[in-house]
């Protein structure tokens, strides 16, 4: 495979996308052949509420530059109140990096429905040109996962 | 810069041999082939998957093996499950020799030796076994009495059988803890299987095998009339950097990676019951 | 350390057209753990899952990563065929680089980039797969119906009529419920009880269905399939077995003062009674708080007139334990106390009636023998106002937020019907909106307002002032032309919002089963499973669920009833096997797990540990039911020891996903 | 009231009541008092202390104390009590087993404190609950106890006992007015910069001794995930920035709605940073979006993150509200 | 002997630091300790007593990299990392961590050498300075040091108007000359005579006295089995702030991180209080915290001296007596088993 030279930012973006709603939304968006950025890569989870606030971490950690979180609507959880939950965790959890000045652009909730393909890849695009905009992440990450 | 011994060197294991349901013996050459260093009987070396672990172990060849080293390690913890799993021509990083050795050279010499061990327990044994049978005229009349838990989880059975009992100067007692279909040998656990056997009280003994092992066969020895200062034993603790420094394995002021592992029990007998 | 196979597939040209798929299968060779790697054109195909099943027996694959479509579309024609070769179906990992990928990327380099790093990701995944079992229940071929209203009452004789066992558990003396009280339907305007009771009749004959009447639920314990419920039979000092119902103890009994509940207290009844006539099961109740025997020991009247000697005196509460493998929640409403309205005058005026008590008024069987009279002076009214959403539609805070969408109807009906019987009374209804969204609803009121000449008023009622000469003066304000009426009436009728049955709240907490603010049960799903709770094995039948008219009730009955039957009619139930699982060694007991799980699948017991210093510790810990537990995985991150993982979804294993896709 | 104390403690340990008393040991210097069991009444004479310097929270203590043969007797303060409760509301203590004597506070001296504001070398410190009389080996001092006391007892948020077996002194108020998110909000005024910037300064100092999580009464897992291998978050040395952030994220996320602000993280920190003031930033975060809420002080009521109402806050609301950009 | 103003202080920093790195305690703001900074232009010695943490971080940091390794597929490589220290100069250590160097070397300048250790020791040059306003938590004159009179590669003492420098070792000559410039040869009247007033502090300081004679070899067994341990341990919180403050702790862990591009092996402080230190698959020979508790004083007070001539492990900074978050040290452990003994 031929590598492409590019010195633009390509941001690293973790999606984690509930199994019920949001994946599937991703998938219709798939179906309907919505473009958004490669940056993008989701993780399944089985619910939003799954989704522990270390996985985030995490993610920075390791180098991702942004990291959306995506759920059923409040209301419409496959298991009736995960992403009740999920909406307090993440509150809290990104009020807190907002706190030790960590940008918080860099990091988001959205609720996706299996119905909502478009919502989905106009979501990521928002959220890629959000991230692309703030630039790499320097403030949560780790170095000795940065260099090669 | 200079030599570093926190540094390991890179093995390659070129052979497994599955010895019982859990435990399994690993043969370790350098990169070029060659033996990565050299050791005496009882010493131990520091193996690790990088990422993985890394843990001492006993080098259960013996020092009269030049080709390459052997280690007999047990599946425990996260570590050993990795090395159980890997398959030859799997590279490990090495580092030692660390620790003190057997007195082969020493207090051992020319003695009649009496080695006990039960279970894993043969594999830091099976090393001057080897040595004194490889250097058979320095030493006396050579006793091994082995037990373990049932014929399959006898350690280098085939060794035993095709080697230290065919050796003519060697005198092979086994026992397994409970009676089983092909099993004609010895049923019993090994401290009553030693006061059986009623060995000379001109031994020197050397004892390894699970706590609970050692400290009723050590009982035995005593009843029989054995001393402390006949028996030798062998030491584990947690280990992290091999040469007395991290400041784990520490029995009193005793490094067991350092002043260890290899104890005599008069000399464990001084130090704080912290093991 | 699994030994991978990977398999990505080109479905076509779907993938294939933008993934360099080769490049994929080459670069995913690298990974740890990957001892073979290849692509083929369609690995959902026959020929595509027999390289899978022969690669897994040649190569000794443990764990098997796919790179093809959504796994939503197929994840499980992967797991079979894993299956199929012999290694655990939970081994695969799907890599979506069509939907997630080949379909939204048009360039092809950036898309095989990226469908490398999902491959390796799963493949990261898979490293940490382990087998999983999908554990198995067995299921109780019998189920209980909370509440003999309408609603229990169908559930209860469809499921028996599937050749099912089925328990009524009914907290009143009779089953029946409000539908008992009610004199005529909307919009047939047939008889309530002609239609009501043969279905309480086929109840109380059908062998497979047991009444437990005057009982309520005392404690239940158990997951889906395998429930044991405790049912505290209330002592009605009557022996059920004996009494045949002839009602000569009700006529002789001395004491006559007992408010009638079945008439909304508009008349009396004895001490012991019978609620109607078609009671089921017909059999005599002693009321301990009136029952001069039971409560001084003075009488006994009935228990010598009693020819089969069923009169008990000494007779206590029983508990009475059952095994069942469903629930159905059918505990029904009850229209709200309506003292908070002083302005209608309620607690005032005894010509200020609830709708419920119109309908005793108007009933045959009722306090005035099907006569409309008023309450007052038992004259006839002849101007009469319907005061509708009393308490519904109410963001005052005294009522209810809802719609109770059952008073628009009966209103209707109520209007007609005086209208009809005495063409000479006046009739207004007072109204906010009129919500008629059902099968013939919409004719039916037009009906009233057309040819029954009730007078519909799009407003509300201010205020109901009792007048010295025994009438009611209603103010009123008319939306629509904007005039403030005064209305004369003898007669005010309320359309008192309905709410859960009081019992409700308490019955859900021993379901475990989740509530709403306004104390209706939740449904599973709102669409998808409307009659199910999200606790497995628990039913919602009527209006426990939300406010229903009779057909939606019905209707619901019998949906909760199919849902019933769907599950008693397997012997085993399969259980999902990625569940939560605590690890009682780190668990804290700190019961955070429990108050986050919708299901209730978790609870706590003390165990024994051992300690490495060989003393023993006891300890609380958790515990999942793996047969209630959904995997939704809210407990794992409730936990902040990390006790509890998420089978098939870990932590490290969605940690490693992380890692893959960052590195 | 400290020999109030030790007479009840003696009652109680010779009528079998209790079979030890947890409380406070005297030290080398008036300042350094160790948190002591005692199980005679002679041990209660030579060194129970219970005085203006006191300062730690021994609920932490009856984890394990209360698993103990016989039952427990110990001496709470207003806010210890506020832990204890938390802890009896995750099952952590065994209540049964435990005798709560809930004993008045109104402010302790805090040595630190009285250090920072230049004196040292002191050998003996008291309080009349009024003035602090230091005595120094470079000579005596005196200050009003107002300006001895740490900043959690300035701004002390209750003098009320949540729980108790029996109360010595007057019951106290819970503090309505006090000043205790004064500094969140001036983090939280900052921009994102001075934000960053203030934190780094702080945790950049981190030693990752745990002492803050091992004295922390909402920390008492029976394994930490930090020092769990297999957790993901194993974390042991602070190699990196982000081990510090993330360490300190991460447990003020898992106190969260546990915390009962009782400061003995900042407290005990050897290298004094305002770790209160992260779990602060949860409490006033919990307060403003899902109503207030104090840990600790209703046994009965949901953690606001273990429950939700439908109408709760979408997590944008970051990004509408906080602080300056 | 030599001698500059303190008011010259900036020019003699400015040009060591002109260079290499020079660290001196500089008091931060933000903690209101002092804490040893790199100086540059602007920064100030500090007046405190001494640093929060202690000196032993420049030869034996928190945490660092130790080897590096590439794995692919089978292969492992080892990558070395290290690279020649800097070198560097501490200024203004007291006399209390210059003796934990001595302390710290004895460890790991023994046969094998920890390199890593060594070669920013070989890089270093300690600068001390002598104490004269000690604190009530001082007891290093019970170990026999004088803070008056601080060891280092240079003595530094602060009198009057002046600092005065004396060079002890070979490093500490080449020191003092590479700033000659700066320096006036000077007479020790003005340090012996602070010498003079601050021992008569010293002998009022409330520590002084404890008794170290219990604590010697021969009472190993009996000092280990002492029934004091149990209740001085009793409220320990099993957390590292002692270990880690502490100028002589020299524990150790090595742990392996994976970068996502190689495996980091490194090694952090560790600390014998914590419960997991001696944690085995099968077994932990210190189970409670009582066991933890007395391995680090016995290893204080009897090991190391055992394996060291007698030295103690412990140089009486008072670090842990300040540091304690439950306020139990060393200095109430020896006070209570001297009783015993």
């Amino acid at each position: 495979m031929q590598v492409k030279e590019t010195n633009e930012f390509k941001p690293k973006i973790v999606a984690f996308c509930c199994n019920w709603c949001s994946y599937a939304g991703a998938d219709l968006a798939g179906t309907n052949r919505l473009q958004y950025p490669a940056d993008v890569k989701i993780i399944r989870v089985p619910c939003s509420c799954r989704v522990n606030p270390m996985f985030i971490l995490r993610a920075f950690q390791r180098g991702a530059d942004g990291v959306i979180l995506c759920g059923c609507h409040p209301g419409d959880c496959h298991y009736t109140t995960g992403n009740y939950y999920t909406r307090r965790r993440m509150t809290l959890l990104f009020s807190m990096l907002d706190y030790l000045g960590i940008e918080k652009e860099r990091t988001r909730v959205e609720w996706v429905s299996a119905a909502e393909g478009a919502k989905f890849a106009a979501t990521m695009n928002d959220f890629v040109a959000t991230v692309t905009k703030l630039g790499e992440n320097k403030r949560l990450e780790d170095l000795r996962c940065k260099a090669k | 810069m200079d030599l570093e011994t926190l540094i390991p060197k890179v093995g390659v294991v070129t052979d497994i041999r599955i010895d019982t349901p859990d435990v399994k013996t690993f043969r370790v050459v350098g990169l070029d082939g060659n033996k990565l260093f050299e050791h005496m009987p009882g010493q131990c070396a520091m193996l690790s998957i990088p990422g993985v672990g890394e843990a001492m172990f006993s080098i259960t060849s013996s020092p009269t093996n030049k080709e390459f080293m052997e280690f007999s390690i047990k599946k425990c913890g996260c570590l050993t499950s990795w090395l159980h799993m890997m398959e030859p021509g799997q590279q490990i990083t090495v580092r030692g020799p660390y620790g003190n050795a057997f007195p082969v050279e020493t207090a051992l010499k020319g003695k009649d030796l009496l080695f006990i061990a039960g279970g894993i327990g043969l594999a830091p044994l099976r090393s001057v076994i080897n040595y004194v049978r490889d250097k058979r005229d320095q030493y006396g009349d050579i006793q091994v009495i082995y037990g373990s838990r049932s014929k399959a989880d006898l350690v280098d059975y085939q060794e035993i059988i095709n080697e230290w009992m065919a050796d003519p100067g060697v005198e092979v007692n086994l026992t397994i803890d409970r009676e089983e279909e092909g099993w004609d040998g010895h049923v019993g656990f090994v401290p009553n299987f030693v006061k059986e056997l009623s060995p000379d009280l001109n031994k020197t003994v050397l004892l390894c095998g699970p706590p609970i092992m050692i400290k009723f066969t050590l009982a035995g020895l005593k009843e029989l009339g054995f001393t402390e200062t006949q028996v030798y034993t062998t030491m584990e603790l947690r280990m992290k950097c091999g040469v007395g420094k991290c400041g784990r394995c520490n029995i009193g002021d005793k490094y067991v990676c350092k002043d260890g592992p290899v104890f005599r029990f008069d000399e464990l007998d001084e130090l704080p019951n912290e093991y | 350390m699994q030994k991978i196979g990977v398999f990505v597939c080109h479905c076509g040209t779907n993938i294939a057209a933008t993934v360099d798929v080769k490049a994929v299968a080459e670069a995913l060779k690298g990974e740890p753990g990957v001892v073979f790697s290849t692509d083929y054109q369609y690995m959902c195909s026959e020929a595509g899952q027999n390289l899978i099943k022969n690669s897994i027996k040649e190569y000794g694959l443990t764990g098997v990563v796919v790179c093809s479509c959504s796994p939503r579309m197929h994840e499980q024609t992967f797991r079979k065929a894993a299956q199929s070769a012999g290694i655990n179906p939970y081994m695969v990992e799907i890599a979506n680089i069509r939907e997630q990928c080949s379909w939204i990327h048009k360039d092809i380099w950036s898309a095989t980039e990226k469908a490398i790093i999902l491959g390796k990701a799963a493949v990261a995944k898979v490293q940490l797969n382990a087998p999983l079992t999908a554990g198995e229940s067995p299921v109780v071929k019998r189920a209980l119906v909370i509440g003999g209203g309408i609603a229990g009452i169908q559930t209860a004789l469809d499921i028996a009529e599937a050749g099912f066992e089925v328990d009524i558990v009914e907290k009143q003396p009779t089953i029946g419920g409000k539908m008992t009280q009610i004199d005529k339907t909307f919009p047939t305007l047939d008889c309530a009880a002609c239609i009501l009771t043969p279905k309480m009749v086929d109840c109380a004959q059908n062998e497979k269905i047991k009444i437990y009447s005057y009982s309520e639920v005392a404690d239940v314990k158990g997951f889906v399939g395998n429930f044991t419920v405790k049912i505290k039979k209330k002592a009605r000092y009557v022996d059920e077995d004996k009494c045949t119902g002839c009602g000569i103890c009700t006529e002789k009994c001395p004491v006559k003062n007992v408010p009638n509940e079945f008439n909304m207290g508009m008349d009396n009844r004895r001490a012991i009674y019978i609620p109607f006539a078609q009671a089921v099961p017909k059999v005599a109740t002693i009321d301990a708080n009136y029952c001069n025997m039971l409560k001084n020991g003075k009488c006994g009247v009935c228990s010598k007139f009693c020819t089969v000697g069923a009169i008990d005196y000494k007779q206590q509460d029983t508990i009475v334990e059952e095994k069942y493998g469903a629930i159905v929640v059918a505990t029904g409403f009850n229209p709200i106390k309506l003292d908070d309205f002083d302005e209608f005058a309620y607690s005032q005026s005894k010509d200020v009636i609830t709708s419920l008590e119109f309908e005793r008024l108007t009933n045959a069987a009722g306090p005035t023998s099907g006569t409309l009279l008023r309450p007052s002076d038992g004259k006839h009214p002849h101007t009469i106002v319907f005061v509708q959403c009393v308490g519904s539609r109410d963001t005052s805070g005294c009522g209810k937020t809802y719609c109770s969408k059952i008073c628009c109807m009966y209103t209707a009906k109520h209007a007609m019907l005086t209208r009809e019987k005495y063409p000479d009374t006046d009739v207004y209804v007072f109204y906010i909106d009129v919500r008629t969204p059902g099968k013939n609803f919409d004719e039916f009121y037009r009906r009233a307002v057309e040819e029954y000449g009730v007078h519909y008023i799009k407003g509300m009622v201010g205020k109901v002032v009792p007048r010295s000469d025994g009438t009611l003066m209603v103010q009123a304000s008319d939306l629509l032309s904007n005039e403030q009426l005064h209305i004369n009436a003898d007669l005010v009728v309320l359309a008192a919002a309905i709410e859960p049955d009081k019992s409700a709240r308490s019955l859900a907490t021993m379901l475990t089963a989740s509530m709403d603010t306004n104390d209706f049960f939740t449904e599973a799903h709102p669409k998808l499973r409307p009659v199910e709770s999200p606790t497995a094995g628990i039913f919602l039948s009527g209006v426990c669920q939300g406010p229903k008219d009779i057909p939606e009730t019905v209707s619901q009955a019998s949906a909760a009833a199919a849902k019933v039957i769907g599950l008693l009619a397997k012997d085993k139930l399969t259980c999902n096997p990625c569940v939560a699982q605590a690890n009682e060694l780190m668990c804290n007991g700190c019961s955070s797990c429990e108050k986050v799980c919708p299901y209730g699948a978790i609870t706590y017991s003390d165990k024994e540990f051992r300690m490495p210093d060989r003393t023993t510790a006891i300890r609380r810990v958790a515990s999942v039911n793996e047969a209630v537990c959904q995997g939704c995985g809210a407990c794992t991150v409730a936990c902040p020891s990390g006790a509890m993982d998420l089978k098939g979804f870990s932590n490290s294993q969605i940690m490693a996903e992380v890692d893959a896709i960052c590195k | 009231m400290q020999s109030e104390m030790i007479k009840r403690a003696k009652e109680l340990l010779a009528s079998g009541e209790v079979a030890r008393v947890v409380g406070w040991k005297a030290g080398e210097f008036d300042y350094d008092i160790t948190p002591g069991v005692f199980t005679t009444a002679e041990e209660l004479d030579s060194a129970f202390l219970y005085n203006d310097l006191c300062e730690a929270n021994l609920s932490k203590y009856m984890i394990a104390q209360s698993r103990k043969e016989g039952k427990t007797l110990v001496f709470l303060k207003p806010c210890d009590t506020y832990s204890f409760s938390q802890l009896l509301k995750e099952h952590r203590i065994l209540r049964e087993n435990v005798y709560v004597i809930g004993v008045p506070c109104d402010g302790k001296v805090d040595v630190d404190t009285v250090k920072a504001t230049g004196l040292t070398g002191i050998c003996s410190m008291t309080s009349d609950g009024e003035t602090v009389t230091v005595k120094t080996l470079y000579g005596d001092s005196t200050m009003s106890k107002a300006d001895a006391m740490s900043e959690r007892c300035i701004n002390c948020k209750s003098k009320k006992h949540v729980v108790y077996d029996e109360l010595l002194g007057e019951e106290g108020d819970v503090v309505a007015d006090n000043h205790r998110f004064d500094m969140v909000e001036k983090i939280e005024a900052m921009t994102p910069d001075e934000r960053f910037e203030f934190w780094r300064n702080e945790l950049s100092r981190c030693i990752r001794c745990n002492a803050c999580r091992n004295v922390c009464p909402a920390c008492s897992c029976e394994k930490c995930v930090f020092d769990n291998e297999q957790s993901g978050a194993f974390n042991k040395g602070a190699s990196d920035s982000f081990e510090e952030n993330m360490f300190h994220i991460i447990r003020a996320f898992h106190v969260a709605g546990r915390c009962t602000d009782c400061g003995e993280c900042s407290r005990v920190c050897p290298q004094n940073i305002p770790l209160h003031l992260l779990n602060r930033k949860f409490i006033k975060d919990i307060n403003e979006l899902y109503g207030e809420y104090q840990a600790g002080e209703n046994a009965d009521e949901r953690a606001p993150l273990n429950t939700f109402t439908t109408e709760d806050v979408e997590p944008s609301i970051v990004y509408e509200r906080g602080g300056k950009q | 002997m030599f001698t500059l103003p303190v008011s010259k202080l900036n020019d003699l920093f400015a040009a060591v630091a002109s260079t290499r790195k020079l660290y001196l305690p500089v008091d931060d703001e933000a903690s209101g300790h002092a804490e040893y900074k790199v100086w540059h232009e602007g920064v100030t010695l500090s007046n405190a007593l001494n640093t929060a943490r202690s000196a032993k971080d420049f030869f034996f940091p928190q945490t660092e990299n130790l080897v590096d390794f590439k794995m692919e597929g089978k292969t492992i490589e080892v990558i070395d990392t290290r690279t020649e220290s800097e070198d560097f100069v501490v200024f203004g250590v007291r006399a209390c961590d210059a003796r934990s160097f001595d302390i710290l070397d004895r460890v790991f300048l023994a046969e094998p050498v920890d390199s890593y250790y060594k070669n920013r020791r070989e890089h270093g040059v300690i600068v001390t300075l002598a104490c004269t306003r000690p604190e009530e938590t001082c007891f290093c004159t019970v170990f026999g040091i004088d803070p008056t009179n601080p060891a280092g590669d240079v003595s530094g003492w602060i009198a009057g108007e002046n600092l005065y420098l004396s060079a002890n070792t070979e490093k500490g000559e080449a020191f003092l000359s590479s700033v000659s410039k700066l320096l006036a040869e000077s007479d020790d009247e003005a340090v012996k005579a602070q010498q003079a007033e601050v021992k008569e502090i010293l002998k009022k300081l409330p520590l002084g006295s404890l008794d170290l004679t219990p604590f010697k070899p021969e009472n190993l067994l009996k000092l280990f089995d002492s029934k004091r341990w149990k209740d001085l341990s009793e409220a320990c919180l099993g957390c590292g702030s002692c270990t880690f403050v502490c100028p002589t702790c020299q524990c150790y862990d090595i742990r392996d991180f994976d970068t996502g591009h190689g495996i980091k092996r490194y090694r952090c402080w560790d600390s014998c209080m914590y419960s997991d230190f001696t944690r085995m698959a099968h077994g932990n020979p210190r189970l409670t915290q009582v066991e933890r508790f007395r391995q680090r004083f016995m290893h204080k007070l009897v090991y190391y001296p055992s394996n060291n001539e007698g030295i103690y492990s412990c140089v009486g900074c008072g670090r842990c007596l300040a540091k304690c978050p439950i306020s139990m040290n060393i200095a109430k452990v020896i006070k209570a088993l001297g009783e015993e003994a």
